[in-house]
């Protein structure tokens, strides 16, 4: 029993890569969610921002625990600049559909069936 | 327990925190204002990660840009001032037991592998390091991204100014 | 005149009407007078050359055979075969030559005299035509050393009877009658095409000497004389296609929608001659039993035509099926060793039968002229209850066709007794070596029989008052270029041109020039041998002649009472006869038998075929329809989307799948990546127990 | 013996061609439709004048099938190789092409079928740019696999033509040519993955030594792959008369048996003809369909001599079941283009059957039948063409009298349906002829059976003609125009070349003589050969 009581804090008390991918799991579970089930496109597009968040931080996580290193820190920034980009492209397109349909639910904007 | 574990889970909880009340909020405009908090938290985590560069980057291009874009998104195509801020949702079952079984099977995978990890290594500033591999090694995807980002400047510039209402009257 | 000079001169018979067919076909209508004269004077040099040809070969020399051959296709060393090539040549032996002369003379004639029954016609010179592309095809089959040109010229006179009886294609029933001459042809053909494969897969070539010389040493296709037989048989059956005999004779009536002058060329004198001259060619390959069965199916021939030919009104009818009985004739006596008897009445037949049909040409022309200045378009021209009493409006056709009548009939002074009765003294003989009596007993019917319908024909288109007074001064004596050929074939109807005896013809150029051929095949199915035969012969002569002219007299006396005296009423005998009547005017319902046998059972399976296509292989099969609409009613949200089943399994399998898949499409895109998360657990759960 | 041009040798000129006829179309104004044509037809001319430069230098004498020295044109450049690649070894493609007697043939009939089908889409109305930028790319493709010696490389130019084929039909066909496209498009992967699979397997079964590095490599060369000492010993095509060889040579006989197309195999024909334009249906029926017996001839029977000759049986009851079924198929139809469609299946039945003769006239007969059918076929889907182009309709019943109102038109019909019938005199003849006569020698009963084929094909051939050509005229077809120069320049070739070579076929037979005496020789020292009566 005593066994088990100091291992816990143990594994607590010093963060290493576990927790740090943990972390990046519960946001991406966090930003698939927003992207599954909210019907504001601009929901969407956080809970995707969210997603790649994620992405990045397990980048770093490895960047820090493994050989990855600096390579791993690049590929964090090209990222950062994808989000950028796709942001800016994402809300002309929310604009857009604003524009189009009077509303920005994606349920209500199903064109794409036929 | 040291700073160093503190600090992580301050940051952590931070974090996650946010991210929850981001995607569980109702009003949209809170779900944004979290969504700061998020990034917050996140770059907070970069710089107990020694990624020092990573973290400025984070708060400069996510607080400052995209989320400034984000907010005016939902100003622009959400009557603010009214009560329909709030947003609503679908598929709410189905969703919210993939992404726990997602979310379970990530943990299980990432707590569950023998992660094949170097001992501690102390860092520098990584600012140096990340300048020289830009200039060398990854020179084309430099540029490339470049080139991205205008294309996508241009782009996002054309779509948003196209007037739909004179072109739906002509 | 040496050999190389003859073989020229052939090759010049040979190309001349090809190049007349050319000229013809491409200038034909910017020629003055559409370019008959071009056609008739092709046919008259070629005529003029075969003339040549024959004289000097039967006078300097008569035993000898010409050749001259060139390698069409050469492949060399063949492995697991041995050396193969294929030769084209000509050939010119007693045989040929005489053939030669026999259809350029017909061809000539016929030319002549289709400039004027085919005045004014919408092809004019397309007719002329297509005559040069027959005359040049028949040449071919007469002058051919080889099986392989056999072939090749026997389908293409196919060709050119199908476009000369399909020549007023307009009329439904011409283009049928030529469609079906063409189908019929070909069924023969394609038996002759087996025939000819076993000949050459045993010899590698397809030339007759080769193949002769190869059985004489004694070998036999696939070591079996059972398929020699077969072999013979089969090349036989493009004889049986070809010469209109049992059971392929049904196109040669319809052929006579064809313009009269073709079926005086085609389809009586040298076309349906050249089964008979097939097998004369190929005799010395002919086994015993293959002969037999050449006599049977001739002899059955002979019988059905003469039957048929009793009760037909129709003046080319008549003439059609007289020409099938009198081909079956000829077989027959090939069939029995009688080689000569049966070539001579081919040569003979061609004379008095073109000379019939083109009387038969210059009757109908009168009949049709008539009719058009009164405007009578209902009467039909051709048939004998509207004609009679012509003898005094068209003295010269009447004495012609008299001639002509006289000679199928077997009247002594004429062709057609001479090889007729050598004809008939050689199925006695054959039956007193053999034994089989049936063949003789049934020939000497026939030839009664041919007396009295040749007769009855003579007598109700020329004798007695014609049927409709008030046309009787309309019908005029047809013009000198359709009078003149009718003469001259009459002039070749008499005897002097074969033999001086008048009642033998054994003592005649004829005779010495054509020799039964030696038989090669093993002595096992060796047929009678030709001393053996001869001999026999020779003992039943005086039998024949006496009893061929006491039948032939009696037909024609039985036709006089009949028909010219009425002592017996046509009507009565009719009704006497009963079913057996409309048995032989119906021509014993071959064709509606063939009609609801082998056209309907073909057209049958093809449309079966058509189903099966449709229904099996292809379409949805009836399963995978099945499946799908049980599904859509499962799903109840869609419509019968139709599973095209692609026949196979996979195909219907990927539309399976499109369908499940057409559900998820919401247009949503968070639906879309429910699925895609759903799929990575499942994946995730796929490998994690791997 | 060589050939080049500017440095490029002639194979890859002829291939290649229509790629830069292509390139100068897609550059060319979509308006300028004149230029797009005259483009397209000077390409595919300009191909046809190197095939006959072709056919002139082709040295008759040299074997080629499995022996490299004797192929002539050979051009061979490293195409693709990469090093240690991990569990497969050295990869290694070679740009491989080179032609013997038994593709020459096959060479010259699609640079001249390219050429009269680039004649016959002049009257293509819609999308001009589109179109001949595609049929352009399908001129390389087929031209390509009638050349090429690598298996990879064949495999690539099969594809190559399969894709434009599937636009060209689904764009610019029919009313249901959408779902003919999609049956042509389904039916031919499903071949090609089955080739494709064969392909693997042989790739990892053959190697042979590198004489400059002396490692052993894996290879797609066809002509190594023939040679039974580069078998790995332990690989799965390993040996001879295994199972694991009939498996291969039954995939491969199945994907080339799709295209040919043979008796099970065929439904996808007469959809895709029906539904495809008037060039695209000369293309397919002249060129795509050789490609099927050009495959087995050229990759089945020598790579797999053992499994040819067990086979050999079944392959001929199939080319019988195609004669006979194609024949009767194509005489219930009430459809022009369906009949000839049918056709096609009864004629290329005379192929297979030719082919599993395995004796020289039986393989001559086959490949020279693949030549006729070629003219003779596009010439009767242009016949098709000219009065679907008037008039708009395919029905046999719905015309009549033709032959009256359009002289010159039908004196080309003459020629293409009696043809097809095989008239002596015209050139189907001579290719029949030799088949049957080959297959006689080997499969006595089937041959037999066979040759009623010809009374069925004379049948239906002439019922059509009276059907479309006899009779009276129909009223509503009294103005119809007889042929125009244009069309007159895409049939009076292909008339020509099909009665020079029935008068006269030697110079097509010894162009492949030899090649094919020593395929024989090759396949059945390879395997065991029995006569069937």
């Amino acid at each position: 029993m005593t066994y088990c009581i100091a291992q816990i804090p143990q594994w607590l008390a010093e963060p290493g890569l576990t927790h740090f991918l943990v972390i990046s799991a519960i946001l991406f579970s966090l930003g698939l969610l927003a992207v599954l089930t909210r019907r504001n496109v601009i929901m969407v597009l956080m809970g995707i921002e969210l997603l790649l968040n994620s992405a990045n931080i397990n980048f770093i996580a490895f960047a820090r625990y493994t050989t990855l290193a600096l390579d791993a820190h690049l590929i964090a920034l090209f990222v950062i600049i994808l989000a950028a980009a796709e942001a800016a492209i994402a809300l002309a397109i929310v604009l857009n559909i604003y524009q189009q349909f009077s509303t920005v639910n994606v349920d209500e904007v199903s064109t794409l069936r036929e | 327990m040291d700073l160093y574990a503190f600090f992580f889970y301050f940051f952590a909880v931070l974090t996650v925190g946010s991210a929850f009340v981001v995607v569980f909020s109702r009003n949209i405009i809170y779900s944004a204002f979290a969504l700061m908090f998020t990034f917050f938290g996140v770059a907070a985590l970069y710089v107990l990660l020694y990624a020092d560069f990573v973290a400025v980057t984070q708060l400069l291009v996510y607080v400052g840009g995209i989320l400034v874009l984000i907010i005016f998104g939902v100003m622009l195509t959400t009557k603010v001032f009214s009560v329909e801020m709030k947003t609503g949702t679908l598929n709410l079952l189905p969703a919210t037991l993939f992404t726990a079984i997602i979310a379970g099977m990530l943990i299980f995978v990432f707590s569950a592998t023998d992660w094949n990890v170097v001992p501690d290594q102390e860092w520098d500033t990584t600012v140096y390091g990340i300048g020289a591999l830009l200039v060398n090694e990854f020179i084309l995807p430099m540029q490339v991204a470049g080139v991205l980002l205008l294309v996508a400047m241009i782009g996002a510039v054309m779509m948003a100014a196209r007037d739909w209402t004179k072109l739906k009257s002509k | 005149m040496t050999s190389d000079t003859l073989i020229q001169f052939a090759l010049y018979i040979l190309f001349l009407p090809l190049l007349g067919f050319l000229l013809l076909i491409f200038f034909g209508k910017r020629l003055p007078r559409q370019g008959d004269w071009i056609a008739t004077g092709i046919l008259g040099v070629t005529l003029l050359l075969s003339l040549i040809i024959l004289f000097v070969k039967l006078l300097s020399y008569p035993a000898e055979t010409f050749i001259s051959q060139f390698t069409w296709i050469d492949f060399g060393d063949v492995p697991f075969i041995g050396p193969i090539s294929v030769e084209l040549g000509i050939m010119l032996d007693n045989l040929s030559v005489i053939m030669l002369v026999v259809v350029t003379l017909v061809s000539f004639l016929v030319h002549v005299f289709s400039i004027g029954y085919m005045q004014g016609d919408v092809r004019y010179s397309r007719y002329f035509a297509y005559l040069g592309l027959f005359s040049f095809s028949m040449l071919g089959i007469v002058i051919t050393h080889n099986f392989l040109m056999m072939y090749i010229f026997w389908e293409l006179v196919g060709l050119s009877s199908y476009l000369l009886i399909g020549h007023w294609y307009e009329k439904k029933t011409a283009s049928d009658a030529a469609k079906k001459a063409f189908i019929v042809n070909r069924i023969g053909d394609a038996g002759m095409f087996v025939g000819i494969m076993i000949i050459f897969v045993t010899f590698s070539t397809f030339t007759f000497e080769k193949i002769f010389d190869s059985i004489a040493v004694g070998t036999i296709p696939f070591g079996s004389e059972a398929w020699l037989t077969a072999a013979g048989i089969l090349i036989f059956c493009g004889a049986i296609g070809k010469s209109a005999q049992f059971p392929l004779h049904t196109w040669l009536p319809d052929a006579m929608e064809g313009p009269t002058p073709v079926s005086a060329l085609i389809h009586a004198a040298t076309m349906v001659a050249a089964g008979v001259y097939l097998i004369a060619r190929t005799f010395t390959i002919m086994t015993g039993d293959a002969l037999m069965v050449i006599t049977y199916i001739g002899l059955i021939t002979a019988i059905i035509g003469a039957v048929i030919a009793i009760t037909q009104f129709d003046i080319k009818k008549v003439l059609a099926y007289s020409t099938i009985s009198q081909l079956g004739y000829m077989v027959m006596a090939l069939g029995t060793g009688a080689f000569t008897a049966g070539f001579f009445h081919l040569v003979t037949h061609a004379s008095f039968k073109a000379g019939l049909f083109l009387g038969s040409g210059s009757v109908i022309h009168a009949m049709h002229e008539a009719l058009h200045k009164k405007h009578d378009h209902q009467t039909d021209p051709q048939d004998i209850r509207n004609m009679g009493g012509l003898k005094k409006k068209m003295p010269v056709t009447y004495l012609t066709f008299l001639i002509f009548t006289l000679a199928i009939s077997g009247v002594p002074f004429t062709s057609g007794f001479l090889s007729k009765d050598e004809i008939l003294a050689g199925t006695l003989g054959f039956a007193s070596v053999t034994g089989h009596y049936l063949v003789p007993v049934l020939a000497f019917l026939v030839a009664g029989l041919t007396a009295f319908y040749m007769f009855r024909l003579l007598i109700l288109t020329f004798h007695g008052d014609h049927a409709d007074s008030s046309r009787e001064n309309d019908i005029h004596e047809s013009p000198g270029v359709m009078t003149i050929p009718l003469i001259i074939f009459a002039a070749l109807s008499l005897w002097f041109f074969y033999s001086f005896n008048p009642f033998g013809a054994s003592s005649g150029w004829f005779y010495a020039a054509i020799e039964r051929p030696m038989s090669v095949v093993p002595s096992v199915v060796q047929p009678v041998a030709a001393e053996v035969f001869k001999d026999a012969v020779h003992h039943a002569h005086t039998l024949a002649m006496v009893l061929s002219i006491l039948i032939a007299g009696l037909g024609i006396l039985f036709a006089f009472v009949v028909y010219h005296f009425r002592r017996v009423d046509a009507d009565r005998l009719k009704n006497a006869a009963g079913p057996l009547y409309d048995f032989s005017y119906n021509k014993l319902y071959f064709d509606e038998m063939y009609d609801r046998s082998v056209v309907g059972g073909t057209m049958g399976l093809s449309n079966l075929s058509k189903w099966f296509d449709d229904t099996i292989i292809d379409g949805i099969v009836n399963g995978s329809a099945a499946i799908t609409r049980w599904w859509s009613a499962f799903t109840g949200r869609f419509d019968n989307v139709v599973i095209d089943g692609l026949v196979n399994f996979s195909a219907y399998f990927t539309g399976f799948i499109g369908l499940i898949l057409r559900k998820f499409q919401t247009g949503k895109v968070q639906t879309y990546i429910v699925f895609v998360i759903f799929s990575i657990i499942v994946f995730f759960f796929i490998f994690r127990t791997l | 013996m060589e050939l080049s041009i500017l440095g490029i040798g002639i194979l890859t000129w002829v291939v290649f061609l229509p790629v830069l006829g292509m390139i100068v179309v897609l550059l060319l104004p979509k308006e300028n439709g004149l230029a797009i044509r005259a483009t397209t037809a000077a390409a595919t001319g300009l191909q046809l004048l190197l095939s006959i430069v072709i056919f002139m230098r082709f040295d008759r004498a040299l074997l080629g099938i499995n022996d490299p020295d004797s192929f002539q044109f050979v051009e061979m450049y490293r195409w693709i190789s990469v090093d240690a690649v991990p569990w497969v070894g050295r990869i290694e493609i070679n740009y491989f092409l080179g032609i013997d007697g038994l593709s020459v043939l096959m060479v010259i009939l699609t640079a001249l079928i390219s050429f009269i089908g680039a004649i016959s889409s002049w009257n293509i109305k819609r999308l001009e740019k589109g179109y001949f930028s595609l049929y352009l790319l399908l001129a390389t493709g087929m031209m390509g696999v009638f050349v090429a010696l690598d298996f990879f490389l064949f495999f690539v130019f099969w594809e190559v033509m399969l894709l434009p084929m599937y636009f060209l039909i689904g764009i610019w066909g029919g009313p249901r040519r959408e779902y003919a496209a999609i049956k042509f498009f389904i039916y031919t992967f499903v071949g090609s993955v089955l080739m494709l699979i064969v392909m693997l397997a042989l790739y990892f079964s053959v190697t042979y030594v590198d004489p400059t590095t002396g490692e052993k490599v894996h290879t797609f060369n066809i002509l190594m792959m023939m040679d039974p000492a580069n078998f790995e010993p332990g690989t799965v095509l390993y040996g001879v008369d295994t199972t694991w060889r009939y498996a291969a040579w039954i995939l491969l006989f199945i994907g080339f048996a799709i295209k040919i197309p043979l008796f099970p195999f065929h439904t996808w024909l007469p959809d895709a003809h029906v539904e495809a334009p008037t060039p695209i249906s000369v293309i397919l029926a002249g060129v795509l369909l050789k490609m099927g017996t050009y495959g087995l001839l050229r990759i089945s029977y020598p790579i797999f001599p053992d499994a040819t000759v067990h086979y050999l049986y079944p392959m001929a009851i199939l080319g019988v079941i195609s004669i006979i079924y194609g024949a009767l198929c194509a005489m219930a139809q009430k459809d022009f283009k369906k009949l000839i469609a049918y056709s096609s299946i009864s004629h290329m039945g005379i192929v297979v059957l030719g082919m599993a003769a395995l004796n020289t006239q039986g393989m001559v007969g086959a490949v020279l039948q693949m030549f006729n059918h070629g003219t003779i076929t596009a010439m009767l889907f242009l016949i098709v063409g000219v009065v679907y182009d008037r008039t708009g309709k395919l029905g046999l019943y719905d015309f009549g009298g033709l032959a009256n109102q359009m002289p010159k038109y039908t004196g080309v019909v003459m020629i293409a349906f009696f043809a097809a019938l095989g008239l002596p005199g015209l050139s189907g003849f001579i290719s029949e002829l030799f088949s049957f006569l080959g297959a006689f020698d080997t499969f006595r009963t089937l041959a037999i059976i066979s040759v009623s084929g010809i009374v069925l094909t004379a049948a239906y051939m002439l019922w059509t003609l009276q059907r479309v050509f006899l009779g009276a005229l129909k009223e509503e077809h009294k103005t119809l125009p007889d042929l125009t120069t244009r069309e007159l320049i895409a049939f009076v070739p292909l008339a020509i070349i099909v009665i020079f070579l029935g008068v006269y076929p030697a110079p097509a037979i010894d162009l492949m003589n030899a090649s094919l005496s020593y395929l024989v020789e090759v396949v059945r020292t390879g395997g065991e050969f029995v006569i069937i009566p």
